[in-house]
């Protein structure tokens, strides 16, 4: 049943790439950027870091600092590429991998780890950052978003919304809604389709029998496919897919083509469902590696800002755990926070119930 | 003062409440041209325009999703669900994100979303039709969940709704739609806040509680009782979380004796929340057990036999003599 | 935003047609269909008596013998071309309007009537006529018919499954998954959606923005677009979706391009949302029309021949007023009936209490 | 006699299912290669194949509505709900086409489909892998809804619940399912019936009402109470629907005093239910209300909080001294 076979080494040939995994430059009829030697430095130090963070994430979760952690290794170009072509005014929604384009959105780092370690559900005020929570079921958020792009509508404002999900998600009633109702209301949304082969242990043919990006073919907007490890196409295509958003030409979805590297999350082991030699061919296109090569070979950049970058990530690793481990934990009355904006007699009452009976204890 | 049906008297709620805020909308089936199926949104369209009053996909989901959406946008959607039955295919985004959404934000989310639902029985519909899906959201901590039951009720109700900075699931009783009653459309002053309960007849005798649509037959099994000299108190909840815990334990201590009216199923229905509730407050004051009269524990039968199926005036005045049992 | 303006008089361009409005056959590359005057005959007698049969449901309705109906009135030739295209072996999945589909599986029409006045959710065995129960809620059936499809293809069986939705039901999550699935498992299923034009007050642009049938296109499968009001046409595409899916082709759409002649059902007033002149230019398309031309021309009927049918049909219907007006009322018990197929303990306290409560009343 | 696990327990009993009946389909994300993600289902797969253990797209309603359809065709699907925060997209099926389907049928269709939900918290999960959902299946009904608390009953009951003709709600307490005991899996002569309850400690000064991952709780509380003199009766329901009212009745007419114990918030929770139950049936042999230890009527709160939120041992004691404080 498996009609797309892509999914080993081979790039599949309705691929946007501008950067091969040697890291040289090719063209794209439909696609084109114009970086600056300062602006891929840039990008490289973005890719790099927050591989840092999330590796040091995983330490934490190894050692009992997180309860879970949903490692992004391998996606960073999707993330990066995507995030970096956002403006201010552009409004992201997350699924709870998107930890790449949080750093493009100016959360601090520390805040992803709240929900991971426990002491919150989402520990950042999505309106200062234009960045959504973390949005753990499959889905739903793609209708939040196609909901915000339509506020945008009716603002008349010169923004558009991204939307995150995974391959898996494509197969989510609520998805497929939120392409019905971006199409017949032109809503100004880009679909960002991480599509990392595996939803779990289920590999891509679990959830379609043709190439994803065409899904969109059947609601009536553009699909595109692009390298999602390759940082230069990805940061093209949304560009494009947002900017046509924000002129009035409706959603676009974008398929980005890349590889879960690690595990689901921390908890699941993939080598009970998949085999070693395809983690192998994908370590050659790896999203950092290339752009490093395109750098020293271009010689935009020496060791020595090879080096910055790397001791930058050990400061910013090494800082995040302490932080991490500062985070204090919640006492045990913030159960009843915030459930209602607006004073309600239940919570009142079981808060103050609860108090006494935690005060017993102290008695 | 003005006589209006309670459907009009929705419409004439919502209406103000778009006059007073440019971002409040409407969204819905067939909410558009048609006013919806019950016309409770007759005219919005054409007064507001097809940026307010928005037509939607035929998809529960969706709905309530992109509600969610455009209120982190800063607008306070109006959803209709068009029936009771057909908000089962949004129970995801209502239970998992509508409601826990604020608190996931640790309250730097506010989502002052509406969700209409035209509930309940006794219209002869078809399946789907008549349902009764209150406790699933009461169930649900993060929503607050109304009922009106009457014309005056459903304008105040409404605009108060809307003006909540919390989700609200509101019922409106489907086959009181066409009843009318004075409204006073002139203040909001008198109004009775939206999580209080109301007394609509007293009595020293048996509380009886209901809401939305039962509250009329529980009124009219009250006359019926009047007549046989028991006097039966009746209280509108009005409000199903919070419940206004005050004014059901100050009346079930005066008369003793409860009796909880309600259309849907009685098993895990709202009833037994309250009949606990009551329980554990009023010990000492119950002469009986708090007793519930309810829909069947079944599915909505078709409509030949829900006659049968609804409480009804005997229903309710059979639980009363039930509770003179103990 | 408009994009399909084909709602009005004119066919679509991509529209399979083998029966002109005027009577004339027309040839269609991909499809073709040869049918003896006999079959021919056969067919506008089922087109003659549905219709006769919504009739009588309608005026039941009115009279207030049935709560409600949903009128077939101008999809005749939609439900008895694809029902006609079925063998035994086959299962179709309807909504709460495929009358014609159900005499065609040989439900006895007062059936369908038990639903609509109140006496019953569904009156007939689904595995008697393999014909599945009226469904309400938009598009829930298409994820059994997509279930059950699964099921013929564990049995090894040479059969296909059916399922019959609205334009308003793309929308619905449900239906989209039960395509990802279809999809995925190769399922032998025919997705029969009956375009006709409305869902209640809101026009076909309100769920998509392009031709249904291209939705097909996003999940991998064919998609194709008939004539609905093209009883030849509807027999020959289905059969051939039907004849794919038994052989393992898996599942294809089929949009049957028709129109809602009448109210959404006897509660809807259209004129509160539609124009005249489009049921007017829909009138000289209508569905039985044109076989009897085609017949009268090609001299296959004569006069006594349509003039037995107009009969056959009076009869029928004068039957089925008959026969609805003596459906038995269920007895207050049946309300604890099959509400669980084993015994259930809370069921039999319920029924017992109140049979006793009644009982007090004749006391 | 054999040790197991709970979920070895529901593995083998499952696997004896499909054994026993080739009809018996395993559905759900990641159940085939992965064997679930507690395993449940492992190796299931490969002894039975793709066409008995089935791998599906991601999309609850789909899992329910195909499984619907599979039942029609005469298969018995059994399917797993990743964790109880996901039901929700199928809340739509099960509640409005699972649950009501034989009936609208007048018992032509039976649905023999059992809806495994791993359930509850404790296990220092993130948001929506901690719920207890079973009030929203109680109040439906054309269901079964029972729950496991152990592995001898997890082995028998999934067999059980397989078996019925009925669609079932099948939860799990994920947090024992780790838990070892002995299981006999030689004989189902001595099984229990699936809606019986069964009592796991006799007392005589108050009983603890629980099921699933509560069981085990109301042990640990009444052997400490025992410690102090105090004599609590535990049992475990088994069923939440139907409800064993014998059993549960017989013990509260003997004890007088009842606490219900669940990790779902109290507010309409199903404790509701058996509170307003055990108070219309027992009225005159309360000394005290039936009262609740449960989760608060909030979202469930981030990990770091979950031993405040679920009732443990000092909170379920802390509700019986509380019933002789009457
Ligand atoms: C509605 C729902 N069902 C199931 C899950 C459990 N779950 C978490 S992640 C996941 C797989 C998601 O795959 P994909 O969409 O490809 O995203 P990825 O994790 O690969 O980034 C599943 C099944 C969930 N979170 N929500
Ligand atoms: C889930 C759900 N939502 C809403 C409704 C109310 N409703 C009944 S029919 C209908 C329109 C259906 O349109 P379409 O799918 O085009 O079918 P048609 O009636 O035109 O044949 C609506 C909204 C419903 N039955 N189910
Ligand atoms: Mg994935
Ligand atoms: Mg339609």
């Amino acid at each position: 049943m498996t009609t797309d076979a892509s999914r080993g080494a081979e790039a599949p040939p309705d691929l946007v790439q501008l950067l091969t995994p040697e890291g040289e430059r090719v063209e794209h009829p439909d696609y084109d950027i114009d970086l600056t030697p300062e602006e891929v430095r840039s990008l490289y130090r973005d890719l790099v870091l927050v591989r840092r963070i999330d590796l040091e994430a995983v330490a934490l979760q190894r050692q009992g600092e997180l309860g879970i952690w949903a490692s992004l290794l391998g996606q960073e170009a999707a993330q990066i590429g995507s995030g970096r072509a956002l403006t201010d005014a552009d409004m992201a929604f997350p699924t709870y991998r998107e930890h790449g384009v949080a750093w493009c959105r100016d959360v601090d780092p520390v805040k992803l780890l709240g929900l991971f370690r426990g002491v919150n559900h989402g520990g950042w005020d999505p309106k200062e950052h234009n960045f959504h929570l973390y949005t753990i079921v499959i889905g739903s958020q793609t209708l939040h978003a196609v909901g915000y792009a339509m506020g945008i509508q009716r603002d008349d404002a010169n923004a558009a919304t991204i939307v995150y999900f995974g391959d898996g998600a494509t197969s989510q009633g609520d998805v497929n809604e939120s392409f019905i109702w971006a199409s017949v209301f032109n809503a100004p949304i880009v679909f960002f389709c991480q599509n990392n082969q595996w939803a779990i242990s289920e590999p891509l043919e679990r959830q379609t029998r043709i190439p994803l990006y065409r899904r969109a073919s059947g609601f009536g907007f553009p699909g595109i496919r692009v390298d999602g490890n390759d940082v230069f196409a990805c940061l093209a295509v949304t560009r494009k897919a947002l900017e046509a958003a924000r002129t009035g030409q409706g959603p676009t979805l974008v398929e980005a083509f890349t590889y879960r590297m690690g595990a689901h999350t921390t908890t699941d082991d993939p080598t009970r469902y998949r085999v070693a030699s395809e983690l192998e061919a994908w370590k050659l296109k790896d999203p950092i590696e290339r752009v490093k090569a395109y750098l020293f070979k271009n010689e935009h950049a020496d060791q020595e800002f090879f080096d910055s970058v790397a001791a930058e990530a050990d400061q910013l690793g090494a800082d995040l755990r302490r932080r991490c481990l500062a985070l204090p934990d919640p006492g045990p009355l913030a159960i009843f926070d915030h459930v209602y904006s607006e004073p309600h007699a239940l919570m009142e009452q079981e808060r103050a119930q609860f108090a006494a009976y935690l005060e017993g204890f102290q008695a | 003062m003005t006589t209006m049906s309670l459907s009009k008297a929705l419409n004439e709620g919502m209406r103000k409440a778009m006059e007073d805020d440019p971002k409040v909308l409407i969204m819905g089936e067939d909410v558009g041209k048609l006013g919806g199926v019950f016309r409770v949104t007759d005219g919005l369209q054409k007064d507001f325009g097809e940026d307010r009053v928005i037509d939607t996909p035929l998809a529960e989901s969706g709905i309530i999703g992109t509600a969610i959406g455009l209120a982190l946008r800063g607008y306070r959607p109006v959803c209709e669900i068009q029936f009771d039955g057909f908000v089962f295919p949004a129970a995801d985004q209502i239970i998992t994100q509508l409601a826990k959404m604020p608190m996931r934000s640790l309250g730097a989310i506010k989502l002052p979303v509406v969700v209409r639902i035209p509930c309940g029985g006794g219209i002869g519909a078809v399946e789907h039709h008549s349902e009764s899906p209150e406790a699933y959201f009461t169930h649900t901590a993060g929503l607050r969940v109304v009922a009106c039951s009457n014309p005056a009720d459903a304008y105040t109700m409404i605009q108060q709704a809307i003006r909540s900075d919390d989700p609200v699931i509101f019922f409106e009783p489907k086959r009181r739609y066409w009843e009318k009653a004075d409204v006073d459309t002139s203040s909001a002053d008198w109004w009775t806040p939206l999580h209080a309960a109301r007394t609509v007849r007293q009595g020293s005798d048996v509380t009886l509680l209901a809401y939305g649509p039962m509250v009329k037959t529980c009124l009219e099994a009250a006359a019926a009782a009047a007549e046989d000299g028991r006097s039966l108190e009746v209280i509108d909840l009005r409000s199903l979380n919070p419940l206004d815990e005050p004014a059901v334990m100050d009346s079930v201590r005066r008369t003793g004796r409860a009796v909880i009216v309600h259309e849907a199923p009685v098993n895990s229905g709202f009833g037994a929340e309250l009949a606990a509730r009551i329980t554990e407050r009023c010990f000492y004051h119950l002469e009986a057990p708090v007793l519930r009269a309810g829909g069947f524990s079944t599915p909505y039968p078709p409509s030949k036999l829900e006659e049968h199926y609804l409480p009804d005036l005997d229903r309710v005045l059979d639980a009363v003599d039930r509770t003179f049992g103990y």
